[in-house]
């Protein structure tokens, strides 16, 4: 069994059967690269949702002199400087809190220019002196909201508490259903290819029975029969993962790169995850595809 | 060298036996005719002696190993040592004829070297000399017959099995291969041929078994192919 | 040539080739439905599209008393009523204009507080007082935003022009991209299709081609050779195409409608388009069988 | 019936004619045998009829139809009008023995009716009775060439060609096989037959066409196999 004759047969067996070669590469190619994509998606998901996560701080606005919230009954005057430092102490005293900071009216009305520059009409009727002070908690851990909400929602002088969170819920409902929507094609396809592969490698195997049967009438071992299949299966695996690498780097220069800027978020998916991704796809190729080639041929290529 | 002891083949779905209780022992160094009507079980005789198809009951003996014992994975280190020219040749549709006769050397291994000497020397024997290049397709009948013969017998076998070798060749060529197989068997191998050629049995005067219905009728050392012709 | 033989004849091809069968299939199912989740993107970044360009209009603030705006310093005391009379005439009389609305400040009051009902706190510190008057400009064609803002921005009495439409165009420019994604990723799949299918139906014309060989040499005409392929192969299609309709449905009522509510954009894709979408995949689908096994059959059945 | 008038075919990619210049005149009714060693071009002559190959020159008429001229799509109605045993029989592998021989007669859409009486007349008229309902490879090599037989005339055919149709059959099968032959050339079918049989030959005492390297070199009206043997 020498190593250059069993080469020279998988070589001459992907050329003869140069459509299946191809048909096999196809297959794989879409299917890992919608693969990639669906993670690609996944992890720019995630990624996002921490960059955001990250960001989000739950506002505690506190009362001014006249605010006419009923919860600012008790103290008409507005927050004075020591209440205002026992509420922040309070707030910060509580165990899912980070850290607390304080947002006085001339930062208020710094952040609302920037986030309302694009209705620059209210920046010219609002004053700083019309903006109320607020105290920013930051969260260890960003699902916790609630149960701060809740406390600092009874305390004095403490005007209404707004989690920008929930501003968030909507946006990022919607990427979660576009994580699980991509992960879900992404399965379909692969589902798919190996039923495609498997059918090809069986179509192959059922092509060269006779050649097959005739090597074994002549002496020919199984691993000798076998292993020109498996490793045409193995081959077009890889070029199909190439192919695939290829389409997810495109993929990553046009489309994320283009959407992620789309949406101002400088939270990008690095290179060393695209890199992981592709490693990932192509071993699933290749995997896919020998295992086809093997458990289709246990059943046709029997002594 | 081949031994049949109490061999019964029933076909799946087949109601009457291929081989019914046959016993026949074959010694090294034999030639035997096995000769019998159109379906009685000549070809079924060859295949079960290459572990193509198993016997339903009795025991076979090859090359003194037990057929029933050998494992699978065995099997092809038996049939390394037989060479078998088949009714429908059985060439390899892609390769040319002399990649179909190197290709039984090259599965078991032997050096490119003496492929390259033995395989030329083998064509040339059986009288395909400068269609060493051309695919089956492109063969006629008693070519790719002949093609076979070279295939069975270039890694010298210690058994040959020929199912009709002549079948498809005038008679001329017929007796050229019948010399061949001659002198192969006077090398030591063992030859089991299967075959209606009345005129071929009747000139070598070798040993005939004749079947009919799967069992044998006839067993003959110096026979002749039979009454009906 | 009897219909009942031949029609025996496809049972037994499908029968005898089911794995064939499932490979076209399987091929032509999730080809058909990433194509029409494709076309239905489409369909639906089109209706937002429009459904947004309808409702945005120019917004032509007019100047208040002591506006900062430096167009308002012909104006100090603000636009009277008269000049706001001529100005929404010569708006009016744009080609591009539909029509032209006053909105006046407790109109605008509201429309705020409608717009920022997620920032309670900005409703407590802007009165109708502070806010400025405007006209609403409807647009004939949404596109030609341009020359109105041009033309409204050099009129007496404006202080700025904001097109609501600059507001969205990041927003479209995703959806764009999108849409494009989508489309080039459903014909990168078409065309997998179309080469999977034609050697799928090569190999079964290969696999079967002693048969045809056969059947021409007794007598076969060239027709009654090809037509249970053909069928074969429409068949196949057929039925892939109901799986990828049924796919499509799936798609439209767990994917589209729960992502365009969470815009809480109410321009839904209609039952119509989608069956639109299902129509066209179908007919594509067995379209794309049929041709294939045409064109591969010219090559493989000649007499 | 059939004309070969001067007619060389070379295959491609080969420089020797498998036909050269061959010329031949055979009339309806007539019985001929083909002979000649393996590869002298007999399966040639008949593939041409066929109008399976095309000959590099030449013309070649068959039925008062010149070849050259038919039209592909009048290819098939020529075929229905000649039945024909391949040297390698040619069976649909995934049909059984009474569907391959209906096959011929569904092909050209007789009616059903018709197609259950004559098929089984025609089996057992093969001596293969009781074997209608096997598959191809579940037949020994001489069944599966009685099938193709069958098939070859079961639409009563104005010209039966056949290519060795008892390389595979034990003489006593043979005899019955060639009275059958004869039986349909007198009912006026030309038959047209290539063999290496030489007892057959002799004892059927017919027009004897013998090729040798693509060239005629006898044509004897009532003769036998040859000198060779
Ligand atoms: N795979 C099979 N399945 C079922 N029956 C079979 C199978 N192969 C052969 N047979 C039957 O077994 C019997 C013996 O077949 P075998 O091929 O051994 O005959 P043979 O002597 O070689 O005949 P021939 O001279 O025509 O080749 C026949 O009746 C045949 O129909
Ligand atoms: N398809 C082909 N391509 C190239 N050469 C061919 C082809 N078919 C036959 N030949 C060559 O043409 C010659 C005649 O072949 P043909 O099959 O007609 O011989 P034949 O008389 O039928 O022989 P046999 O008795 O062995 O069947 C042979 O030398 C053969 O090698
Ligand atoms: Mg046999
Ligand atoms: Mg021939």
């Amino acid at each position: 069994m020498r190593a250059n004759f069993i080469l020279s047969e998988v070589w001459i067996g992907l050329r003869r059967n140069l459509t299946m070669t191809i048909a096999v590469i196809v297959t794989v190619a879409v299917a890992m690269a919608l693969l990639g994509v669906g993670l690609m998606i996944n992890a720019q998901v995630g990624l996002m949702k921490t960059f955001w996560s990250d960001k989000v701080e739950v506002s505690v606005y506190l009362c001014k002199k006249d605010s006419p919230f009923p919860t600012c009954k008790a103290t008409p005057k507005g927050v004075s400087a020591a209440e205002r430092g026992q509420l922040q102490q309070q707030l910060g005293a509580l165990p899912q809190v980070a850290q607390v900071l304080f947002e006085d009216q001339a930062m208020a009305f710094e952040n609302f220019k920037k986030t309302q520059s694009a209705n620059s009409i209210l920046a010219q009727v609002v004053e700083a002196k019309d903006l109320p002070e607020s105290l920013r908690v930051k969260l260890k851990d960003p699902e916790q909201y609630q149960a701060v909400i809740d406390a600092a929602k009874g305390m004095k002088g403490v005007s209404t508490v707004i989690d920008q969170r929930a501003q968030l819920e909507n946006f990022f409902g919607m990427l979660e259903k576009l994580r699980y929507a991509a992960l879900a094609v992404a399965l379909i396809l692969v589902l798919a290819a190996i039923l495609l592969i498997g059918n090809t490698v069986r179509l192959s195997a059922f092509n060269r029975r006779r050649e097959t049967g005739i090597m074994r009438l002549v002496g020919a071992s199984n691993l000798y029969i076998q292993l020109p299949f498996v490793m045409e299966g193995m081959i077009a695996g890889l070029i199909g993962g190439v192919v695939a690498a290829i389409m997810l780097i495109v993929a990553k220069v046009f489309l994320f790169e283009g959407t992620t800027s789309a949406f101002a978020v400088n939270s990008q998916l690095g290179w060393d995850s695209v890199a992981e991704v592709i490693t990932l796809t192509m071993v699933i190729g290749v995997v896919i595809c020998v295992l086809a080639s093997f458990v289709t041929l246990r059943r046709y290529l029997r002594v | 060298m081949i031994h049949f002891d109490n061999v019964t083949k029933v076909y799946a779905n087949q109601n009457r036996p291929a081989l019914d209780h046959v016993s026949v022992d074959v010694d090294k160094g034999e030639f035997v005719f096995l000769v019998g009507p159109s379906g009685s079980g000549k070809s079924t005789f060859l295949r079960l002696i290459l572990k193509e198809e198993k016997p339903n009951s009795g025991a076979i003996h090859v090359a003194g190993k037990d057929l029933a014992r050998l494992s699978n994975f065995k099997v092809p280190h038996l049939r390394r040592r037989i060479g078998c020219v088949f009714q429908d040749f059985r060439l390899l549709p892609n390769k040319n004829v002399y990649e179909n006769v190197a290709f039984a050397l090259e599965v078991i291994g032997k050096p490119r070297r003496f492929i390259r000497k033995v395989v030329p020397e083998v064509i040339e024997l059986v009288g395909l000399e400068g269609k060493a290049h051309r695919m089956p397709d492109e063969l006629s009948g008693g070519e790719q017959q002949r093609v076979a013969m070279a295939r069975a017998f270039v890694n010298r076998p210690m058994i040959l099995l020929a199912d009709e070798p002549t079948g498809n060749i005038d008679p001329a060529t017929s007796i050229g291969i019948m010399k061949v197989l001659d002198r192969i068997n006077r090398t030591g191998t063992t030859v089991v041929m299967a075959t209606h050629d009345a005129a071929i049995v009747d000139s070598m005067r070798k040993r005939v078994v004749e079947l009919e219905d799967g069992k044998i009728v006839r067993d003959q050392s110096r026979g002749v192919y039979g009454q009906a012709y």
